[in-house]
């Protein structure tokens, strides 16, 4: 039970500052101007990373809620929780960036005919409802059981959702920054991969130093219950987050 | 012969708990087969929580459940079927007639469907079994819904207040479906708790989800009682 | 399968005594197509708009079956008499799912030709089999999804919000795939009956997703 | 975002830059928000903590006056 997430925290926060520092250095500096879009494209090397981070981080959860029902241990339901609170944040920063990209490229604040752009925002939507799903459940155990088998369905939805919408699309604009297009030149590539590398890290970061500060609060939860009875515990508020 | 048999119920060191609170902790027991053990307590002594428990409903946060031998949450699915577990709830669809609903019930357990005439019949309840449940009385309900319990012919009785909304007759009825002469081993739970002694081979008094008493009924006197329920 | 069988039974035998379902989801779509009817200020659509329209319909139609769904079981302890029985547990999942496509196809055997009446320009005759293959193939997704979301949200407090909230979301994919595949069948000069190929396989795929993982987490939602 | 400072002067600025600097700025925000948030959580830790300290010295109090009556009791 006595598991410590902040081992190892410390590295990974400095890689993840030096990674990042070094893809901002390259996307400003190193990386040539987009021939379409001039200067607004330096928003791509932050966008698509945290889309793609986010992505990831709901499919991270599902895969930790997997193990939560199979094993039955409350730390993975915990673990889940996290890694999808936090691609949460990080997908609100890259809708908003998303929707400034748009503003400034084809000057309007949403548009419609950007498959990755509508998918992702049905994503998003769809894990703001994890939140209140835990918080209606009152019974601890039966939360992570819920919770746990929403974060798969959903994880699940990831995929299949970009599919249909990008079905769904004609592609109107000129789709100039597609990954799978392999048309990106090889110095954007690189400051696009670096940014990649330093927005993982951040979510890995993040995501450990989250865990450290649920487990120490729960530690002290046990601690207290252990050196002087269940008598003196406060009760907890109802919460939305696994004790 | 009776003591190289499993006994029907043991529970070795059985925690429950609800988030922070305790509903049972530390229990350990054994319960021979064809007995009776009487569980007492005051309302949220952890009562139900332990019969949710034995019946499969509900899993142990720590400790050992063994019904018949097969230790519980894991091997529930050979103890369900073999036990049959009269609640709070009497567990039938108010829209549905009696008759349906035992008969939705003998199909769930694979029973004859003529037994559930004998059950019927047995709490005299033939002629009010074609009339939506939400139209009966409690009491007629409750004779229903010890019908349902013992449809498949458990071996093991978890029985929440059976007596509850019985008159002396209606209870005289089902007295040989759930009482002693039916030969099951029961636990039993009553909010008449001398009368649940007089039944008992076996008492667990239950106090803040902890033992306070496991035992002879015999060493169970009034000062405890009294004790357990003040 | 033959427990599944026997749920559905009781399940379709407490909607024909109480019939408190199908008759709320049928007249929630006929006023919807009115609402659509003043909301578009049009006498009869056709086209893809057509199509959103049926879809948006039978989406709300259907949301209220998938509310009722469990309340049956969770108030008057049909899960924990279920639970007693030594069943496969995915067989509530399979006649719950069966019992909501029934609902949907009788809520559609009416709601269908109220929508040719009421709304529909172009003649329903020629593409009624692709029609009809199309509403097969989005029974199967509301009707797993609905099961799925109806489980979750029947054990929360705010259940009646709980399952749209989640459900909405879910079914996009599938809605999306239904409105687009629907959209030709319904226009004024339509050639073949055929629908898009693309947009059935889509909706195939999705069905049979989720059906699996239904019904490889649907015990986890049974259990206390 | 000093990088992004010091070098926006010699970048095409005006009104791509206004863009980019808003996707770039939010991104920060968002992360000292976060900041801001774990700080408060880890001050309710360190309070919890101290709280649970004074607790459990009361508690030892308690349980050495207990002891002084039957000096055998060992310490907790």
């Amino acid at each position: 039970m006595h598991t410590t997430y902040g081992k190892g925290l410390r590295g990974l926060s400095i890689a993840a500052i030096v990674t990042i520092g070094a893809a901002l250095a390259l996307a400003f500096f190193y990386a040539p101007l987009d021939a379409n879009q001039g200067f607004i494209q330096k928003i791509f090397y932050i966008h698509v990373p945290l889309a793609i981070v986010t992505l990831c981080g709901f499919i991270f959860g599902a895969l930790m809620a997997v193990q939560y029902l199979r094993t039955g241990d409350r730390r993975w339901d915990m673990r889940s929780y996290v890694a999808i609170h936090m691609a949460l944040i990080f997908g609100i920063v890259g809708l908003i960036t998303g929707s400034i990209w748009a503003k400034a490229s084809w000057g309007h604040w949403w548009v419609w005919n950007e498959p990755t752009l509508v998918s992702y925002l049905i994503v998003l939507l769809l894990f703001c409802t994890y939140q209140p799903l835990r918080f209606s459940i009152e019974d601890p155990e039966r939360q992570s059981r819920y919770a746990s088998v929403f974060a798969i369905v959903a994880g699940a939805f990831v995929p299949l959702n970009f599919i249909a919408v990008r079905l769904a699309q004609q592609y109107v604009h000129p789709r100039v920054l597609t990954l799978t297009g392999g048309n990106l030149p090889g110095s954007m590539l690189l400051t696009f991969l670096v940014s990649l590398l330093g927005i993982s890290l951040l979510y890995a970061t993040l995501w450990k130093y989250e865990m450290a500060a649920k487990n120490a609060r729960s530690q002290v939860r046990r601690l207290r219950r252990t050196l002087l009875g269940e008598d003196t515990m406060r009760p907890v508020g109802r919460s939305a987050a696994p004790s | 012969m009776l003591a190289a048999m499993p006994p029907a119920i043991e529970l070795r060191g059985l925690a429950r708990y609800f988030g922070e609170r305790t509903a049972l902790h530390d229990v350990s027991l054994q319960v021979p087969d064809g007995a009776t053990l009487a569980v007492l307590g005051r309302n949220g002594a952890g009562k139900s929580t332990l019969l949710r428990i034995l019946a499969a409903l509900l899993r142990p946060h720590a400790g050992e459940v063994l019904v018949f031998g097969e230790s519980l949450p894991r091997r529930a699915f050979a103890v369900r079927g073999r036990l049959g577990l009269l609640a709070h709830e009497p567990l039938l669809y108010r829209e549905l007639t009696g008759r349906e609903n035992l008969e939705y019930h003998a199909a769930l357990h694979r029973v004859d469907r003529g037994r559930v005439d004998e059950v019927l019949a047995a709490v005299q309840m033939e002629r009010r079994a074609d009339e939506p449940v939400r139209l009966l009385s409690r009491g007629m309900i409750q004779r229903l819904a010890v019908c349902r319990a013992v449809l498949h012919d458990p071996a093991l009785l978890l029985l929440d207040e059976p007596r509850a909304n019985l008159d002396p007759a209606a209870s005289a009825l089902v007295e040989p479906l759930i009482g002693r002469p039916a030969g099951r081993t029961r636990v039993l739970t009553s909010h008449d708790p001398r009368a649940a002694l007089a039944e008992a081979d076996l008492v667990l008094a239950l106090k803040d989800g902890r033992v306070a008493y496991a035992g002879e009924p015999a060493g169970f006197d009034d000062a405890r009682l009294q004790e357990l329920y003040a | 399968m033959r427990t599944a069988l026997v749920v559905l039974r009781k399940d379709l035998r407490m909607e024909m005594r109480t019939w408190e379902t199908v008759p709320a989801m049928v007249l929630l779509a006929l006023v919807t197509f009115v609402i659509f009817h003043f909301g578009l200020n049009r006498d009869t659509i056709a086209g893809q708009e057509a199509a959103g329209v049926l879809t948006a319909t039978l989406l709300f139609a259907a949301m209220l079956g998938v509310n009722r769904l469990f309340v049956a079981e969770r108030e008057q302890g049909g899960f924990d008499a279920f639970l007693l029985a030594p069943v496969d547990r995915s067989a509530m999942l399979v006649a719950k799912a069966a019992g909501l496509f029934i609902f949907l196809t009788a809520l559609e055997v009416i709601a269908i030709p109220a929508f040719k009446l009421f709304l529909l320009g172009p003649s329903l005759g020629p593409v009624l089999p692709g029609l009809i293959l199309i509403l097969v193939l989005a029974n199967v997704g509301l009707a797993v999804i609905g099961t799925l979301v109806s489980a979750i949200a029947v054990h929360t407090r705010a259940r009646d919000l709980i399952g749209p909230v989640i459900g909405l979301p879910l079914l996009i994919p599938a809605l999306i795939a239904t409105a687009r595949a629907a959209g030709p069948l319904f226009n004024a000069g339509h050639v073949s009956g055929a629908p898009p190929g693309k947009w059935l396989a889509i909706l195939a795929l999705y069905d049979l997703v989720f059906a699996l993982l239904a019904y490889a987490v649907f015990d986890f939602l049974l259990e206390d | 975002m000093t990088i992004l400072l010091a070098a926006a002067p010699a970048l095409p600025l005006g009104k791509a830059g206004k863009f980019v600097a808003a996707a770039y700025i939010v991104f920060m925000l968002v992360i000292l928000i976060y900041v801001a948030i774990m700080a408060t959580r880890a001050q309710r830790l360190e309070g919890e903590l101290s709280e649970l300290q004074r607790d459990v010295e009361a508690a030892r109090r308690g349980n050495d006056a207990a002891a002084d009556r039957e000096p055998q009791e060992s310490v907790l």
